[in-house]
């Protein structure tokens, strides 16, 4: 019955048994055993995206969402945005296409300039980065959008990519990449800006899959590791949810009395 | 037939905003008074309300800003009304920088010390304006308010000065906390800063966007009330017998989503007529 | 109505058609409008925050020694925000930003175990899955009872067990799952959006209790509004066939 | 010594710290820790609120340098400036001159400048709306499909017309809203809360500096 009847005990075992199994799988992740992280579709799509824009000598645009690195929920988003910015310039850069990105907060610009152009180097092309192509186009939110709109229009991108947290404009933004014909690969981690994502780009991410793919993308150990951590808490929660109902149902069948405690 | 749907397909976005500003300007201009089924939220959240025991005290707080006041206003009037009706004590405070100016334009369209309220400021009720800092400033507003906040926000006086903070001083003093929101920070914070560590319960009023969101903590019973967007409000100023802006734009809410209706079964009618005919 | 204020009805007239007109196209009255919000929404709050700063010292920290002295403690951390200005010592800045960073994350995980998994997951756990007096509820609990595991298990990213059989199954009904749900989202957000409107509609339309002055200010602004961006593209495209 | 105080070790340490001294007096019961926390916790206010002049400052240097460059709609920047400047000194607390919250000329820029441009800012997104789900909300897959009638039924269950005709909109809605949008995001409200505590864990660690890159380098 201790399951069913809220204490702080109770929040606390499951924090530190969270909180250990995260610390675990990162130290042994520094330790060289790193967890294996499924590969996320949306990956493949951003290959094809990718193959899709030089077939038709377009440029592709990617954007790591318009949230600065500091907030703790939208910052990550904004990190995993910029992973998965690193593969595209690196894919880009193997085949030579024209990569913008558009940023939002000057903060985050110096990062996606470097990003960016380390992946050019790793590559050999250096000499084909061009930092004028990471471009700061406003901190106001809609000034922001509607300057997005408009180098969506004048550059006519073969692949759209968006990864990051959005709030308003994301529509704005997909519906002008779905007008303009680019193949458009999304993803957000806020709900209510999914299913904009969903219905108006060709492969959406769906909430903590841009952090996996971030992951798995820059294969660095702690972020996987973490990862690891995260899901013996969901397996946690399946469980605990899982056994608790059926015990409560059992109860009510035998009738017992203690559930007066607990009733809806 | 299929030659219409192409037309239609590529059709000037523009004409598409027209109609907008058409199904919304038309009904307001003449009021349709189409019938307003009453549902459980709103009377749910009428009677949150109702049934605070007099002599409680609640924490008031609009956590919004101008952005949500089209949606969040009338709703805020509404149970501050229904509020000031009752006897009970109110605490105003905010975690939005906006949120004492837009209390001062509610301020400026219902007066509390007049008929049929006759409260008085500083003894029923009391304005303690922003607090920068959000989820830290909700948890020291809770450990202790006259640390939190030194001076009101009307007056500019010391809280010790004013009646109703004699016996107020953390969380557990307060019965219930009504927020009205807009997204972060709003129920997840309170419910950590306050519902945890004070078991304060805790109803809310927010935009439409964020009511999915709110399923889960109604479900569990960790929301007490949820008063989603506009229709509710406008429910609920109905149950209040006090018709405000809510009601007045119900009608307009009626006609711009039978064309989002009407836009998104053509779209797809055309969509399997333009399919058909390639096949 | 005295002066200011009909001066004011007619400047919010202005603002909020300003802004529509973006609806139109890209436009100087959209800029102007724009470039006005930018600068109020960044100072307003200038104002609020130090009110407050004014308010703390005047209530505790005034009241003794050492409270003033972390006051003054508190302003001089507070000035390495202002290196983020200076090429040479920008990483000063980093300083109160970790102090702010660590008490947010602190203030969080003080409860967040309670207020957003255990609660959660107790709740989850009262689910009964047999109500014989209603079986629409006991049909509803199932679904939950499914519903919830399988999306959760979605996002379970790590291990070799991830991409077994039974996990494409408990994908698909996740999917479809969360299908439904940001389903649910897009017909609150068309409600919010269109609130929104709304409610600027009833101020233009001078609803009550909006000032009913804005009406003639509507006319008048739309009139002249239209009137530009229409005769500015009438007089491009007649420009068009003499270059 | 400033290559010292420019260590990255310096903000890590400084994090973990004032992590630490919130959560720990929540589980341990020692009352100089929970008092120093609580103190320590409003001082944190003071510098929160000390940080307000960073916004308008960088939009004096962002616009600032345009208006010197006479980069094309340089007048636009001057306005920018201007009600930036206006707004932050008519508002400063200094009631013995007329400056505040109360001040005529901050709540009246309040009250008919920043009330009707942010709502409708945030309102012309209605128009997109529309125009975005007559284009794309399309039946294209099973899972569009799903999309498509839980949020028409969705629509309908807001909007009286549909529920005062019938009432049925109403349960189907509801029904939505309750089991698989309540589903969804119960799986989101404890994804977020792992997810919180694991970069809590990282911060911990000192693995954690997401937040403190940025700036120049």
């Amino acid at each position: 019955m201790a399951i069913l009847i809220a204490n702080r005990i109770f929040g606390l075992v499951c924090l530190l048994a969270i909180m250990i199994a995260v610390a675990y799988f990162i130290r042994r992740a520094q330790g060289g055993k790193v967890p294996k992280v499924r590969r996320i579709p949306g990956i493949d799509a951003i290959d094809e995206a990718i193959g899709r824009a030089v077939e038709m000598g377009r440029p592709v645009i990617a954007s790591h969402g318009i949230a600065n690195l500091r907030d703790s929920t939208t910052g990550p988003q904004t990190i995993a945005g910029l992973s998965v910015l690193s593969y595209v310039a690196k894919k880009c850069a193997e085949v030579s296409t024209r990569l913008i990105v558009p940023v939002r907060q000057p903060e985050v610009w110096p990062i996606a300039a470097d990003v960016v152009e380390t992946a050019y180097k790793m590559a050999g092309k250096g000499e084909e980065f061009q930092q004028s192509d990471i471009v700061f186009l406003s901190t106001e939110q809609f000034g922001f959008s509607s300057n997005y709109i408009g180098l969506l229009m004048r550059e006519k991108p073969g692949a759209n990519i968006m990864i990051g947290a959005y709030w308003a404009e994301s529509m704005q933004l997909a519906e002008t990449g779905n007008r303009v014909g680019a193949m458009q690969i999304s993803g957000t981690a806020q709900t209510s800006q999914i299913p904009f994502f969903l219905i108006s780009t060709d492969y959406c991410l769906i909430g903590e899959e841009i952090y996996a793919a971030g992951a798995y993308l820059t294969n660095e150990a702690p972020l996987i590791a973490s990862l690891a951590g995260q899901d013996f808490g969901r397996i946690l929660a399946i469980i605990l949810g899982i056994l608790g109902s059926l015990l409560t149902t059992a109860l009510t069948v035998a009738g017992n009395p203690l559930l007066t405690v607990m009733s809806w | 037939m299929s030659s219409f749907f192409d037309k239609f397909e590529n059709i000037d976005r523009r004409w598409i905003y027209l109609l907008s500003w058409i199904f919304v300007l038309f009904p307001l201009i003449f009021p349709l008074g189409l019938p307003v089924p009453i549902n459980k939220e709103s009377q749910a959240w009428f009677k949150a309300i109702n049934d605070i025991p007099n002599g409680s005290v609640i924490v008031f707080s609009p956590m919004f800003g101008t952005s949500g006041m089209p949606e969040l206003f009338p709703m805020t009037l509404a149970t501050m009304h229904q509020l000031w009706s009752k006897n009970v004590k109110i605490i105003v405070v905010s975690f939005w920088a906006e949120g004492p100016l837009v209390f001062q334009q509610l301020l400026n369209q219902m007066n509390p010390t007049a008929a049929p309220y006759n409260k008085v400021y500083g003894v029923d009720w009391i304005d303690l304006g922003y607090i920068p800092g959000s989820e830290p400033a909700m948890r020291a507003f809770g450990e202790d308010m006259k640390k939190a906040v030194a001076k009101d926000y009307k007056e500019n006086k010391n809280l010790s000065e004013f009646p109703i903070m004699q016996n107020i001083n953390k969380a557990s003093d307060v019965s219930l906390v009504i927020s009205i929101e807009t997204g972060t920070p709003g129920l997840t914070e309170w419910l950590r800063q306050w519902q945890e560590p004070f078991r304060t319960p805790i109803i809310v009023g927010c935009i439409g966007v964020s009511a999915p969101g709110m399923a889960p903590f109604l479900q569990s019973g960790q929301l007490g009330a949820l008063l989603p967007g506009l229709t509710s409000s406008a429910e609920y100023e109905l149950l209040l017998n006090r018709k405000g802006l809510a009601i007045a734009g119900v009608d307009a809410v009626s006609m711009s989503h039978v064309l989002v209706v009407i836009l998104v079964v053509l779209g797809n009618v055309g969509y399997f007529v333009n399919r058909g005919k390639k096949k | 109505m005295e002066l200011m204020a009909l001066l004011g009805v007619y400047s919010a007239v202005f603002f909020t058609l300003a802004i529509y007109t973006i609806l139109y196209r890209e436009n100087p009255w959209y800029r102007f409008a724009e470039s006005v919000f930018l600068g109020l929404a960044v100072g307003y709050q200038v104002a609020l925050d130090m009110k407050y700063v004014r308010d703390q010292w005047a209530g505790q920290w005034s009241s003794s020694s050492i409270m003033m002295v972390g006051y003054v403690l508190a302003i001089l951390i507070s000035l390495l925000w202002y290196f983020r200005f200076t090429k040479q010592y920008f990483y000063l800045y980093r300083w109160p930003l970790a102090i702010i960073v660590g008490t947010g994350i602190g203030a969080a995980l003080r409860t967040v175990i309670f207020a957003q998994f255990t609660t959660q997951i107790i709740a989850q756990a009262k689910l009964n899955l047999w109500v014989p007096t209603d079986l629409m509820k006991t049909f509803n609990n199932i679904m939950l009872f499914i519903m919830v595991p399988c999306v959760v298990l979605y996002f379970w990213f790590t291990g070799s067990y991830r991409d077994s059989g039974p996990m494409k199954i408990i994908d698909k009904v996740a999917r479809y799952t969360m299908m439904a749900g940001f389903g649910a989202g897009f017909g609150y957000t068309i409600l919010t959006r269109y609130s929104m409107f709304i409610g600027r509609a009833q101020y233009l339309l001078g609803i009550t209790p909006n000032p009913p002055e804005a009406v003639p200010a509507f006319i008048i602004f739309a009139l002249i509004m239209l009137a530009t961006m229409i005769g500015y593209d009438l007089m491009q495209r007649n420009k068009k066939p003499s270059t | 010594m400033s290559n010292i105080l420019r260590r990255i070790e310096i903000p890590i340490f400084l994090t973990i710290v004032a992590t630490l001294l919130q959560v720990i007096p929540y589980y341990v019961d020692i009352p100089i820790i929970n008092d120093t926390a609580n103190t320590v916790n409003l001082w944190v206010l003071l510098v929160v609120a000390w940080a307000t002049f960073i916004g308008p400052l960088s939009l004096m240097q962002v616009h600032g340098k345009t208006v010197q460059k006479r980069s094309k709609g340089w007048y636009f920047s001057v306005v920018v400036l201007v009600f930036t400047v206006v707004m932050s000194i008519a508002g400063l607390p200094i009631a013995e001159i007329g400056l505040g919250t109360k001040n005529a000329v901050y709540t009246w820029l309040f009250t008919y400048g920043q009330t009707p441009l942010s709502g409708t800012m945030y309102g012309i997104i209605a128009f997109f709306i529309t125009s975005a789900a007559y284009r794309s909300f399309r039946a294209k897959n099973i899972e569009a499909t799903i999309v498509l009638v839980a949020g028409l039924a969705m629509v309908m269950y807001n909007a009286p017309i549909f529920t005062a005709t019938w009432p049925g909109f109403r349960t189907i809605g509801q029904w939505i809203y309750d089991i698989p949008n309540m589903a969804t995001n119960r799986a989101v409200t404890i994804g977020a809360a792992l997810g919180a505590i694991a970069l809590a864990v990282r911060t911990l660690m000192g693995i954690e500096r997401g937040y403190l890159r940025g700036g120049s380098d």
